[in-house]
């Protein structure tokens, strides 16, 4: 074991933010919602605005984000953060808020939120976090949920004649007017973990400079809901998820 | 609460009084949607509120508005949304996480015959609803029940004083005539109210304190029990608000409990009736939670009987007896999905129940 | 004595019935009276007909719902059908005898029939016609005084309308003269 | 070559692989001992860590501090004993 | 109704036994969204359900649910959703539609603490939502409370059957525990609950007949007060409905009134308090509405005093008092927000009362 | 008055559908709705499927649009037309199916359903009507409502710093997959109520053949609330309405 | 020309003019009556219609209900009378 | 005499902790029980612990939330804390030595230590550990027989795993053995 070590000389490189709380997280092992969550702390932490910043959390398996994120945080109703994001950010417009949502809560019950608030363009940073699935209620189907894909509610695999197509939300809101900023990230690899960081930076910076509504997808795993190893996750999610859904910007503001 | 009056009297529509009285008792924002009859107050907001004195924003949906109030209530402002009864069975998920967070906030039901899409006709149907939390688990909303446009402005700020005060929210119950007619009004001038951002808002951490978190729920019961228990608390402190009118209970024989519209209503008949020599006196509750029971109780064991008189099937009526506690007969008249009784009609209710009286004693 | 007037106005929806009601009910503020004015609302007004109900009283008013009127403006046939009943014994009704052809039949009221869309076109603009039956009403009942109407006038029209006022007190006083002329059967 | 090493909260660490999959060095592995919540946890099992944070980047967990020598020491070219 | 039962003793979950009875009781269509404790009934449906047998579908939310069970109920079909507090309340629009409509259908309520999110523990906070309306307007549910696995399947038959009797909803109240845990089950058999389309139904409309309209609205408030009215004679019809379960009652000097799950912890405090030498009885309401009303009311002219227990913060006890009408005390035991009494907490206050009551005698 | 004829050698070649009941309607004067309602019933008249049709009205001024079609109708809660005639459509497979909504109906408040119902390609024609404010309760703003434009919400003229841009939601949902055919047509003129006939015809056709959700847009005026005469308010349409919401095809079915 | 004519329901008639506006041979026009709803209704004022059902289909009240000359009468070029 | 046996099964997610306690709810419906069993759900399960209870009883089962258990089968140092109190007087605490540092030190009830894990990998099927358990619970409480346990995992078991109910005899009946010759303390 060559885990201690005690040598002169050694700089810190990396370590987990300070707006991040020394609270344990509940999330599975492997589960992308914890790398998301540290993001958004680091860049908080970087951007020094943990004092000006308010964040909605979902219900989903985030709901308890609020114990990991040194931050004021009010948790929505499912599907609702985005109505509730707009309320903070309408009273208390010289505030950052972000809000946080699962597939299920962004996508499903709160479709009609999501598309009104973008539609708006409400000076927000929406998180959504598409795992393919509902994770906390025990992995039922979702509205990303693939074709074929089983779930304990699809058991026999999403069928499009039952349940129809995978919903690219995303594409969709893209179109609004009032998306300033539409980007797609994961994080199953270091790399992409860097891409979602600066995604994450860039959009508090527009919100700062009231640009309208950024909007932030992560294609994220769920082990358990999946009923995979984190490692296999992770393979699943780049084999199946993501030529589905394709990382990159969607919506990059005009230069002007 | 300090309140000043403006001097004017004006004639102004329940609704726009009540807009009005929110834009002086200096709301932050209000989020709403149209419905009928209450589309008015989100209108006049609309036109008559200044963008740097708040926000006005109308939300695609019931459920979205009642959800930015949560937002921006959680955020320690001033906020309101108002609608009608369907939009508030929307609502009640909202509003159950609202008072489980315990945010101030005023809420507004402008409410009309159901049950369905109904008529946009005056109801009282909605009681049940507004005082034993129509909503999921054990939550109560501060209740005030106007009868006049003058109440429908004065109640603003009671509501959102007693809202404040206990961190609830607070619903005025109105209906779609008091929300419709035009009376004259004095409205409360602005400063009546004062506000400040409360220290367990939501609004960006403060340095070297512990972050504020707006939250509703629990991995352990036990502390979903102990917040449960802080609420029950805070609903037994708050009987001490209860607000109640009385009129000639004096040598009354009979006691008509009616609240709103309705006790306007039997406020005629009673006059009726006591023109033609009965003796009847009235009750009205202006809050309708916390409810005056013990008023009512206590006049029960005087009088021969109780009328209560609702534009529903009987709601209140539940909560009358439940005091009463069978000291005395408790009538009822109501009527229903937006019809309104006459006051002869509750003048021979009256004399119906003098007369089976007269049979018994 | 406790004066308590109770008004129904109604008729088509274009008939600016709302508004008579409205100028009524300020006139009454005007001159201290407690005053209220309830309106019927919603999608019954989409097709056709409106009506409001006014409500001037000496002392607090306790329903605002009327049941029974003194007197009733009503401006066409299925609002004379609808409320002709609902006119207290001795009180009044008033109607525009361009549109309705089946006038109540009672005779414990005071019917006053008048052709104010005639007059109102004789004035060329038809627009005053219901200020023609407001001045007929205030003449036949006695509870405010056309200065307050006017004044009313002021509160109820918009600003950029206020150089109608003249118009209009010539319409009120064109009713006033032709209730005194018209037959009260 | 630049030296680093990392040092891996055992108690917090779920033992999900990740950051062993994502270590250019395969500087990781899974120990044999579980921590009081039942996880295997990861140590370094090889003495070839540049700190390059990779593994501390997929951390779900945010079990990993990530240290480097320092430029001073690079330039310097001073031993460096981990 | 002629319920013909399985031979089979299977070991189910509560919700897997429901889900399993609905097929059996040839439901034609479920809709439904996934929440906990609960979501085990669209996934037994999920995999279970033929697809020639009828329509499973996972909505977009409780909203579109309750909306596709209205327009299946609409079109005549035997239909259901269900789902926890949270989800129930966003149901309640609807709801009050489906009820103003009189159509028939099935609601389950796997109810969990609250308010707001709460937790996933049992909860029957949810009572007044239930029996008194809790969306808007003057309507009625009604509603059956399962205390054990059993009935959890049974109860889906009897909803049903008393659904489409009475053209009403007919709600399943059970709870998280209800829900989860796993007990000995003997499911009825298919074609107990035979089936057939409604007159009334909106299908296509039949030559020469009157076109089917399913609507609640209406522009005359005369029209929506008699729609109330035939609804409020039905509710008075229902009451023949009536089902509730007695327990040593004979002697007892203390009634336990309970249902559901409190009912079955209220029956082990009954066994140590009579094995200590109290006499206890115990009404288990299994119809909450129509409310065993009379049977209460006979038993507070025995019983020395009445004890209810419940999940909550006390919402059936006042149905219980609103009945006893001051004919002898009624106390209240009642855990919040997912915590559960233990008997021995209950037993506990039994002897409180005995003392009280000793002392006072 | 040259009204009465009593000719011989006259043939019919016009009259209300017999689907259509004798009610009056109560649209105000020109309103747009009172043609659309026609159309369908003479549409479901000429396929004779009026034994096989459910109708689901909505809230909004078509509410009582079951007192003019005689065919089994059910009436939505407010933005739910599209959940309504989901649960229909489901249990009844073999019957057709429409709903009808107005822009504040569908477009607001009922933006979830009408995404989902789309995107699972329920086999249903959706009547979409556009008359860009919400009639019903008088005049209020609607998602679909012009920058500018004053409604009694927006009495200064709709703008998108508070309401953001007008929804296109036909544009949106013609993306999903589940939209088998998507059009827009309007009802100001004689050749645009042939067309608007033809669509639904169309629509109709292809349920039968079970190929996934139809969606017909139709802007439509409103006179009362736009403060115009029925004549003007058809100009102000036709100049400020099609701009923004062009008539035609959105989707139309790929040939094979 | 085909010679044509069409029938209004005055009672139904809304007096909306949106037939007269889509009237190619501007045969229509408002009477200057009312009907019991208080509306001027539409009627032909010119002997000129061809029906080509213009008016019809945009009326929104289904108040119009239009003939033609029958193809047979053309052919035999009768004389029609309106 | 009446039967109630109340038991607590308690440990890590991964333990097989629920299902260990279906087989044995299984086993008692075999024999004819009553039975009971209560799993905890819920996100709680996300990180880590699991429990379930179970209520075997000759007569008809009242309360189906037990408060005191006859045996708790404690299989992580969490859940020795969480329950050990919980443990009747008399009853048995089952418990595995490879996890649990800290043993509960109550000494009115009887103490079962298993190195199950161990056992099971040198079985060289580390997930029949929870039938290792089960087999030293049934051997200690007299409820129901290994046959019901067997026909048990016929009803538990989806039918493609069946083939393993050899191996998983095997694990009983070792279970049943270690009971036998580890010390009760
Ligand atoms: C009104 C309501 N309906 C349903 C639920 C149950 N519920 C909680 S989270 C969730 C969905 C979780 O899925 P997702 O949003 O994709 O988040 P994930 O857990 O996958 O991160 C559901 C259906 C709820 N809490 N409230
Ligand atoms: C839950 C609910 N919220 C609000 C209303 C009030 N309401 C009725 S129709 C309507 C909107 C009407 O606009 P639209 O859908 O565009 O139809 P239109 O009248 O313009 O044809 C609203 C807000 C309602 N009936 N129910
Ligand atoms: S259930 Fe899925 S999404 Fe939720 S914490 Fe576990 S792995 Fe992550
Ligand atoms: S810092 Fe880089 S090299 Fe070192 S262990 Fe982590 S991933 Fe491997
Ligand atoms: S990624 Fe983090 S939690 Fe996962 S094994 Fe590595 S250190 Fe442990
Ligand atoms: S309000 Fe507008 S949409 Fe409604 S009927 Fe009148 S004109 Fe038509
Ligand atoms: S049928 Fe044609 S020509 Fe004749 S009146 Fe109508 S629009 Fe004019
Ligand atoms: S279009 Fe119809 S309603 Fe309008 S004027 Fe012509 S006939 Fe009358
Ligand atoms: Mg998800
Ligand atoms: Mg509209």
């Amino acid at each position: 074991m060559i885990n201690k070590c005690e040598i002169e000389d050694l700089e810190l490189v990396y370590e987990k933010p300070k707006t991040l709380t020394d609270t344990p997280m509940h999330y599975c092992p492997g589960c992308g919602h914890g790398v998301i969550n540290k993001l958004i702390m680091e860049v908080i932490d970087e951007l020094k605005i943990q004092d000006k910043t308010v964040g909605v959390a979902p219900v989903g398996c985030a709901v308890f984000e609020y114990r990991y994120m040194d931050i004021d945080m009010i948790e929505a109703p499912h599907g609702r953060a985005s109505a509730v994001a707009t309320g903070v950010k309408r009273v208390n417009p010289d505030k950052y808020v972000f809000s946080y949502q699962g597939d299920g809560d962004l996508a499903a019950i709160g479709t009609s939120e999501t598309i009104h608030t973008v539609n708006r363009g409400e000076n927000i940073l929406m998180l959504f976090i598409n795992n393919a699935i509902y994770g906390m209620t025990g992995g039922q189907m979702a509205p990303t949920t693939l074709i074929g894909q089983k779930t304990s509610t699809s058991p026999f695999g999403r069928s499009v004649k039952n349940n129809g197509f995978p919903l690219n939300i995303t594409e969709l809101i893209s179109k609004l007017d009032g998306a300033f900023y539409v980007t797609r990230h994961s994080v199953h690899k270091p790399n992409s973990v860097r891409k979602l960081k600066k995604a994450i930076q860039k959009s508090f910076e527009y919100q700062k400079e009231n640009k309208g509504t950024c909007f932030i997808e992560v294609i994220s795993n769920c082990p358990a809901g999946w009923g995979m190893t984190p490692l296999k996750s992770n393979e699943w999610l780049e084999e199946n998820l993501i030529p589905k859904y394709p990382l990159g910007d969607i919506k990059v503001p005009t230069k002007n | 609460m300090n309140m000043k009056y403006d001097n004017n009297v004006k004639l102004m529509k329940g609704n726009e009084a009540l807009a009005e009285a929110a834009i002086r008792a200096e709301i932050d924002g209000y989020f709403g949607y149209p419905i009928t009859p209450q589309s008015e107050i989100l209108e006049y907001l609309s036109k008559n509120f200044n963008e740097e004195d708040g926000v006005v924003l109308q939300a695609e949906s019931e459920i979205a508005a009642i959800n930015m109030v949560y937002g921006a209530a959680g955020s320690g402002k001033r906020v309101m949304t108002s609608t009608s009864s369907p939009g508030m069975s929307l609502m009640l998920e909202g509003i159950s996480y609202i008072t489980a967070a315990q945010l101030p906030c005023l809420l507004v039901n402008v409410s009309r015959g159901g049950p369905g899409l109904g008529t946009i006709q005056p109801s009282q149907a909605d009681y049940f609803q507004s005082t034993k939390g129509g909503g999921h688990g054990d939550y109560r909303l501060i209740v005030l029940a106007p009868n006049s446009v003058q109440e429908m402005a004065d109640f603003v700020f009671d509501a959102i004083y007693l809202a404040e005060k206990y961190r609830n929210p607070a619903l005025i119950l109105s209906d779609g005539t008091l929300g419709q007619m035009m009376e004259k009004v004095r409205l409360p001038e602005k400063g009546s109210l004062p506000k400040s951002i409360p220290e367990w808002a939501a609004k960006g951490k403060i340095k070297n304190k512990e972050r504020n978190i707006i939250y509703t729920s629990a991995v352990d019961p036990t502390v979903m029990e102990n917040l449960n228990k802080e609420l029950q608390n805070k609903y037994a402190l708050l009987q001490q608000e209860v607000r109640y009118e009385l009129s000639q209970i004096e040598d009354a024989e009979i006691l008509i409990v009616a609240f709103g519209l309705s006790a306007r209503i039997c406020s005629k008949a009673q006059e009726m009736a006591n023109d033609n020599g009965l003796s009847v006196g009235l009750l009205r509750p202006i809050t309708l939670y916390p409810f005056p029971s013990d008023t009512i109780y206590k006049l029960a064991q005087k009088v021969q009987a109780i009328l209560v008189v609702e534009l529903s099937a009987g709601q209140m009526v539940e909560d009358v007896k439940l005091v009463v506690n069978g000291s005395c007969p408790v009538f009822f008249h109501g009527r229903m999905g937006g019809e309104v009784p006459t006051p002869d009609e509750i003048f021979f209710e009256l004399k119906k129940i003098t007369d089976k009286q007269a049979v018994k004693n | 004595m406790d004066k308590i007037h109770e008004i129904v106005f109604a008729g088509f929806g274009g008939q600016g019935i709302l508004s008579m009601g409205k100028i009524l009910a300020y006139a009454g503020l005007e001159e201290g009276y407690e005053v209220c004015w309830l309106p019927s609302y919603g999608p019954e007004m989409r097709g056709g007909t409106a009506n409001c109900s006014v409500i001037i009283s000496s002392r607090k008013i306790l329903s605002p719902i009327s049941t029974k009127y003194d007197c009733g403006i009503l401006l066409n046939q299925p609002s004379m059908d609808k409320f002709e009943s609902k006119i207290k014994s001795c009180g009044i009704c008033i109607y525009e005898k361009a549109e309705i052809i089946k006038v109540t039949e009672r005779e414990d009221i005071n019917i006053l029939g008048l052709s104010a869309f005639e007059e109102a076109q004789k004035m060329e603009v038809k627009q005053v016609a219901n200020m023609i039956v407001l001045g007929a009403l205030i003449n036949n009942i006695n509870i405010v005084k056309i200065e307050s109407v006017l004044k009313a006038l002021e509160d109820v029209l918009p600003a950029r309308h206020h150089h109608l006022i003249p118009l209009n007190k010539k319409a009120l006083l064109k009713g006033m003269e032709l209730a005194e002329k018209e037959f009260i059967h | 070559m630049i030296r680093g090493t990392i040092k891996v909260d055992t108690e917090i660490c779920k033992g999900c692989e990740l950051c062993i999959t994502a270590c250019p060095q395969k500087s990781l592995g899974l120990s044999n001992n579980i921590n009081s919540h039942g996880f295997k946890y990861v140590e370094l099992i090889q003495d070839n860590c540049t700190g390059c944070i990779n593994c501390a980047l997929v951390c779900p967990d945010s079990a990993i501090t990530v240290y480097r020598q320092s430029k001073n020491s690079i330039k310097q070219n001073k031993k460096v004993t981990v």
